[in-house]
């Protein structure tokens, strides 16, 4: 239905794709495996009219076409999910699903009421309770990509790409998403989707092509596929996957929470955590999850000194009791957070890598009052190799680098302050495999030199497979605490999902 | 009760001025008896239009996170080509050839000229992807310099009852100006509220790359804006020199300060995307009521600057607590 | 001839403090017309009422190689400097309307007194006033220039060394319109609002006296309220002409333009012997004494 | 090659105006013979010290993405403590006390002054998290008002020959403004590359949230910022005060375009992170070789404005297809 013939595209010294040839077919959902910054986001923005400048020929039915503009693509009959959330932020759920494809009435003015009526049609397909008014600025991340899938499901496509559309959302969307991508299929379209999230591939996928350094290297068909197969074609090699050693260790605390309560913003009578009573120890790793919206991220912010004002409780590092008025207090107490938004509140996307690591630690790179480049340079070619960084230099900025580099980079700052406790939010979302990996491995080796160390995430298996011990937030309440040999997917959900609807 | 908040909302935010707006009215009406009179309200409202019309525009160019610098001297060069044109007609120097223009024909000059400068801001910006700052004030320096060459430094004066009926008439009891500052800004309450072309300007300015990615043809929607702001300004430009009946060459100067203040002080972002025409409004009437409170007063000129800083400080404040406290 | 010795013709530099404001567009565009028609080449400095402006203008036409500077300077104490920087080059400078206060700065000097010309303006203000209100107090308005220039306070203070000898005319109002026509404008409509019965104003120059008669219009008081204005534009003379307006202090910008420009040639072909102070009269113009100017109306 | 190319970059950038300078220089000297002199030179350089000292310290705060439109309030209000203070020094009125004050006394004080007011600054917008544009359009008022009623709107002149040396002075072939500006941005240029200040400033600027979690203290670098803004604009204010030997009361009227200009034609975004102190210096110098160029051909003033507001366009034009190709 859909082909690429020889595609090749340029930005300014990288050669992003190299004569890329694949073919998508109705009734299909081929998925598009590969690296980070393997070229399958370039690939899908020339399919879909983002960039009109490549070298090549697409067919679409047959016929060659060119796409000059977004607008070109969609009056094909291509829909695009892009990778990176693509909202306004400061109009509604109905006037993003909505933009540049209006309803208006007879007087050519805009017909908000047939707009919400179908974005609400559209939201209630997706099991997303929520009013079409309400600001996209006020949803969290996952609503966030949840209103991306509603947008490009809004007008008939024959071919729906899906660039990782499941980064942000937890396992019940996605169940809800490949429901619609059955759908889909039945109706005879052609799916493309992409996601780091193999296990999906396996649900969802009829076929596979693969893209490896901008070239497309083969393609065929998921049947009899396994997971080791799959990513030895995506990365070229083996690689094994990790699994933190159960051995039942017994640690001395080194966090300890009583009673952590946060005031909601807005609703001040309301608390977002309610009396969170927990400790983590030397050494030890705690898997936190919970669903979209259950309080993960607040608790991290909270512990981090970032919400001094609406929070109460003990929390206590090594048996001090500590009160942070701010990320410094907590820097300094042996804190250290990889936040969930790593774009926007990890890192300074304009600065380049060695100044992104130095951040947190410039004192230690003062000489005389003064910033040594030199020394600047080294901690950051150590943190480079150490964590296997792959940027042409030190000098690249962050805004270049693959997803997958940039959260090392996140990680290389706050490893460079020699933190007690590290707090990782979402740490591996929209991450490769390969990648992925390293970053856990990473993980367990420092919680083995005796680092804390406190992980959220929203996939079940990452959760079971790094951490010593599990706490299941609810709705802000800790609803279940259990050892990971103790615990399994079922016992987890449970906890997670909550009781009242 | 979420989403009858989420219906309440953007009456709130619309009206979020409104607060400081009364305290302003309240101090003033108590120490002086003459502020609270009709005379005195069509006298605020009348010498605010001008301000009005060219915040309008100001405001669509800030929501898309522009700004124009070039207001008051496209307002100078504007009203400059409608009064000569009037007065002077043109003589082709070559053939001899006299060309007169009626009101109509002049006026319809002056307002083209205007959207003319603000499209080749527009342009200017899209075309070379020129920081909006840079390209309007250098059309801020051309503009002024054209309207001297026009003028050739003198002001263009007597230009008829029939033309200062614009900025001097009444009609059903309420001042021409307001007039037109009123229905200039309904138009620009529906066009923000009720068609693409406002979605599109929200949506520019609160994410341009989300925008183009959605299919939004931003060069066309930024150099519309600024066309918009530029014809705005020749209103305004209209009626300055209708009420003076004389087109002055330095007319406007620093007029984008007071233009930007009322926006921002009517809770427009600078950053684009969130704001509203009727912000812009209270901003443009806090600024007017306190210019003519201050003159009621018979405050000094000196001690006035201070004040009317102090005021705009605690205007912002007030609104900027009292907002938060509703969302 | 006026060609210097490599045979270009000889420079001469007109330094104005702004061409924001025709007045002195007529002050410059004389000067320059009057030095050309000398034989010069001229150009024309705009010092946008900016003294630091100005010293860049000093420079630049130092480097340049100007042989006479015609100055209308910003400032009369602020401008010094800039006059001395040129002398110490060897050249001459000749100021125009506005003084620098220094006699070894400028060569001559050929003004128009601000504080004087005021000075008769209040006399006639309180003479044609005093008349025509018998017992109850005279209320007037007084709208100031820029109220960083210091024309604007020898203005004021002739004025009210005069005025103000009268315990019964009562200033209700002083507000500043930065010599702006719409400014004047809308501070007298607001004014008007606290003071209904005003019985005149004195405005700080021509422009603000018909934005202020053009509000007393709007408020249908033009006929009861006198305005007072000062420097004899076109407008005005036409508006006294008229009856609308009462009086202005007409400045000869031609007469002080065309003065400065002859001193700097005769200064070039070695004249050196100038009265330091030329003072050039500000005629009080009123409807009596209208019809002794020419009709400046335009066709 | 490509690390290669990255080490070379940021010099590249930081030198990006370069080529529209140089284009510039080259027109102009054609068309004039008087242009290339060192006597024209120093003009120049010293024409330029006052907006590169006020242009530097608005560099530091558009790099945190905060913009600064009181600095040449701030400089006429500095400028004339010193000159008031150096002059009449203060009377107590109750206690019939008078202080006198030192070159050293006064110069400090103005210095204080100018950061004082930049310290509100600050403080106004990180304690009510005001708009930049909103907290220092308020001061732009306030401190011209301050600064009429500390000189009753007359100048403040005779200060004294020590105190002229500064402005006028010359020292080892070089003008000392020049030499205070040199030094000024060599001491900013150390700071923005070489000390935590500067890290930080670039980070705020850059991604603030992002900054704040790395444990900066996103407040006191924004009051800091203001406050060097302010104390620079004072510096300027000495500049310009005593090389005139004068406060003027309207000194420093709408130098902040000219700054910003500056600013934003070297390089510097709007919204902050990017940019350098040299490439502002850069900006500087375009406008002042254009400003001393226009002069030297002889250009009519009306034209100068017009032509002016076209070669900022052009320079800029210039340096983005120059960077692109670049990068
Ligand atoms: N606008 C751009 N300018 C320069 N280089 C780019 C640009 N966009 C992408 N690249 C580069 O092109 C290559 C392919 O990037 P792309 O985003 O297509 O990868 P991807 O396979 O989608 O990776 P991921 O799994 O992380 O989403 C990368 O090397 C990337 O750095
Ligand atoms: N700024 C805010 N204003 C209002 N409500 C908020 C705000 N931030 C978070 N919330 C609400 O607080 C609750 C907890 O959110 P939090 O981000 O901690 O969830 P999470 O478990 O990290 O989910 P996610 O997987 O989306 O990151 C949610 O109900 C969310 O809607
Ligand atoms: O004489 C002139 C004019 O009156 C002008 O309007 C203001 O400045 C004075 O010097
Ligand atoms: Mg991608
Ligand atoms: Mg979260």
């Amino acid at each position: 239905m859909l082909v690429a013939e020889n595609i090749t595209k340029r930005f300014s010294g990288v050669t992003a794709l190299d004569t890329v040839c694949l073919e998508f077919l109705a009734g299909n959902v081929t998925a598009v495996i590969g690296e980070n910054g393997a070229g399958k986001s370039t690939l899908m923005k020339i399919l879909s009219g983002v960039y009109p400048d490549y070298e090549g020929q697409i067919r679409f039915n047959g016929e060659p076409v060119r796409f000059n503009s977004i607008r070109d693509a969609q009056a094909c009959g291509i829909a695009i999910i892009h990778q990176e959330l693509n909202l306004i932020p400061y109009l509604s759920i109905s006037e993003n699903i909505f933009l540049g494809r209006e309803i208006t009435t007879r007087w050519g003015t805009l017909d908000r009421k047939a707009m919400r009526n179908k974005t609400r049609e559209l939201l209630e397909k997706l099991k997303l309770d929520l009013s079409p008014d309400t600001l996209v600025a006020e949803l969290k991340v996952g609503q966030q990509q949840v209103v991306e899938i509603a947008k490009a499901l809004l007008v008939e496509s024959e071919v729906i790409i899906m660039d990782e559309p499941t980064s942000a959302i937890s396992e019940s969307e996605v169940a809800v998403l490949f429901d619609i991508i059955n759908d889909l299929r039945r109706e005879n379209k052609a799916i493309v989707y992409i996601s780091h999230k193999l296990d999906e591939l396996f649900t969802i996928a009829d076929r596979y092509v693969v893209l490896r350094d901008g070239k497309s290297i083969e393609s065929g068909s998921m049947q009899g596929i396994d997971h080791d197969t799959l990513i030895r074609k995506m990365v070229g090699r083996d690689i094994t996957s990790i699994r933190r050693q159960v051995n039942g260790r017994v640690c001395d605390t080194l966090l300890s929470v009583e009673n952590l309560c946060l005031k909601h913003p807005v609703r001040v009578q309301e608390n977002q955590l309610k009396n969170l009573s927990f400790t983590v120890g030397r050494g030890e790793i705690v898997g936190i999850f919970g669903l979209m919206g259950a309080g993960r991220t607040e608790l991290l912010e909270t512990l981090f000194g970032l919400h001094p004002k609406r929070s109460s409780g003990v929390i206590s590092i090594n048996n001090q009791t500590s009160q942070f008025k701010a990320p410094i207090d907590a820097i300094q107490s042996g804190f250290a957070l990889v936040p969930e938004d790593r774009k926007k509140d990890g890192l300074v996307l304009g600065l380049d890598v060695q100044t992104n690591i130095s951040l947190s630690n410039l004192k230690t790179i003062e000489q005389a009052g003064l910033l040594s480049r030199q020394k600047e340079t080294t901690l950051a070619k150590k943190y480079i190799a150490d964590l296997r960084i792959k940027t042409p230099s030190e000098k690249q900025t962050a805004r270049n680098l693959s997803g997958g580099n940039q959260q090392k980079i996140v990680l290389s700052k706050w490893l460079a302050t020699n933190p007690k406790l590290l707090m990782l939010d979402e740490p591996t979302r929209g991450i490769d495999v390969n990648a992925k990996n390293e970053i856990y491995k990473l993980i367990l080796q420092l919680a083995d030199e005796g680092m804390g160390i406190l992980v959220v995430s929203s996939e079940l298996p990452e959760i079971l497979a790094i951490s010593d011990r599990i706490l299941v937030l609810c709705e802000g309440c800790l609803t279940a605490e259990m050892a990971v040999q103790d615990a399994s997917e079922d016992s987890i959900l449970k906890a997670a999902i909550p009781k009242t609807i | 009760m979420e989403a009858q908040l989420q219906t309440y909302r953007p009456l709130l935010t619309k009206f979020q001025s409104l607060i400081a707006l009364f305290i302003l009215c309240l101090g003033i009406s108590i120490m002086s008896d003459k502020f609270l009179t009709v005379a005195n309200f069509w006298n605020v409202l009348r010498q605010i239009s001008v301000n009005v019309c060219i915040s309008t525009g100001m405001t669509l160019v800030v929501l898309t996170a522009g700004i124009d610098l070039s207001v008051g001297s496209v307002l100078a060069l504007s009203g400059a080509i409608t009064a000569g044109l009037l007065r002077n007609g043109i003589q082709l120097p070559s053939s001899n050839l006299y060309i007169g223009f009626t009101l109509l024909g002049a006026t319809l000059a002056g307002l083209i000229t205007g959207s003319g400068l603000g499209w080749f801001n527009g342009w200017a910006i899209t075309r070379f992807k020129l920081p909006p700052f840079v390209a309007t004030l250098a059309m801020l320096t051309i503009a002024r310099g054209l309207t001297m060459l026009w003028t050739e430094g003198f002001p263009i004066t007597g230009l008829g009852d029939s033309f200062t009926f614009l900025g001097t008439g009444w009609f059903l009891g309420i001042p021409l100006p307001v007039w037109l500052s009123g229905i200039i800004v309904a138009v620009a309450v529906l066009v923000t509220n009720k068609t693409r072309l406002g979605r599109y300007i929200y949506a520019i300015g609160g994410s341009e790359s989300a925008a183009r990615l959605s299919g939004v043809n931003i060069n066309k929607i930024k150099i519309a804006v600024y066309s918009i702001a530029g014809g705005l300004a020749a209103v305004g430009g209209l009626l300055v020199t209708s009420r003076l009946d004389s087109a002055q060459p330095n007319a406007g100067t620093s007029y984008e300060l007071d233009s930007i203040a009322a926006v921002v002080i009517g809770g427009t972002s600078l950053s684009g995307g969130r704001g509203s025409i009727l912000g812009t409004v209270q901003g443009a009437i806090i600024i007017g009521v306190l210019n003519n409170g201050l003159v009621l007063l018979n405050v000094s000129p000196f001690w006035q600057q201070v004040v009317k800083g102090f005021v705009i400080l605690l205007a912002v404040i007030i609104d900027k607590s009292n907002s938060k406290a509703e969302s | 001839t006026n060609k210097s010795d490599t045979g270009q013709p000889k420079k001469v530099a007109v330094i104005v403090s702004t061409l924001n404001n025709p007045w002195f567009v007529v002050l410059a565009e004389t000067a320059a017309a009057q030095a050309k028609a000398l034989g010069y080449e001229t150009k024309i400095f705009d010092s946008q009422n900016n003294t630091a402006l100005e010293s860049d203008h000093f420079e630049n036409a130092i480097v340049s190689g100007f042989n006479a500077i015609l100055l209308n300077p910003t400032d009369s104490d602020g401008s010094i400097v800039n006059a001395m920087k040129a002398k110490d080059a060897g050249i001459p400078v000749f100021c125009m309307d506005r003084e620098v206060n220094s006699p070894q700065a400028a060569t001559c000097q050929i003004l128009s007194d601000n504080y004087s010309g005021c000075v008769a303006i209040g006399k006639y203000f309180v003479q044609t006033l005093r008349s025509k209100v018998k017992n109850a107090p005279i209320q007037y308005v007084e709208i100031l220039g820029l109220v960083g220039d210091n024309n604007t306070w020898n203005r004021s203070k002739g004025f009210h060394s005069v005025v103000d000898h009268y315990p019964n005319f009562k200033m209700v109002a002083q507000q500043s319109a930065d010599f702006d026509r719409n400014k004047a404008m809308e501070v007298l409509e607001s004014i008007l609002q606290a003071n209904p019965d005003v019985n005149a104003v004195f405005c700080g120059n021509d422009a603000m006296a018909m934005g202020a008669y053009q509000a007393l219009v709007a408020a249908g008081k033009a006929k009861d309220v006198g305005v007072f204005g000062f420097d004899g534009a076109d407008d005005v003379m036409n508006s006294i002409r008229d009856g609308k307006i009462k009086a202005t202090g007409l400045q000869s910008p031609q007469t002080m333009a065309k003065t400065a420009a002859q001193y700097a040639d005769e200064y070039i072909k070695g004249k050196r012997d100038f009265a330091k102070k030329v003072p050039v009269a500000v005629e009080l113009v009123d409807q009596t004494n209208i019809r002794d100017y020419s009709n400046a109306k335009k066709s």
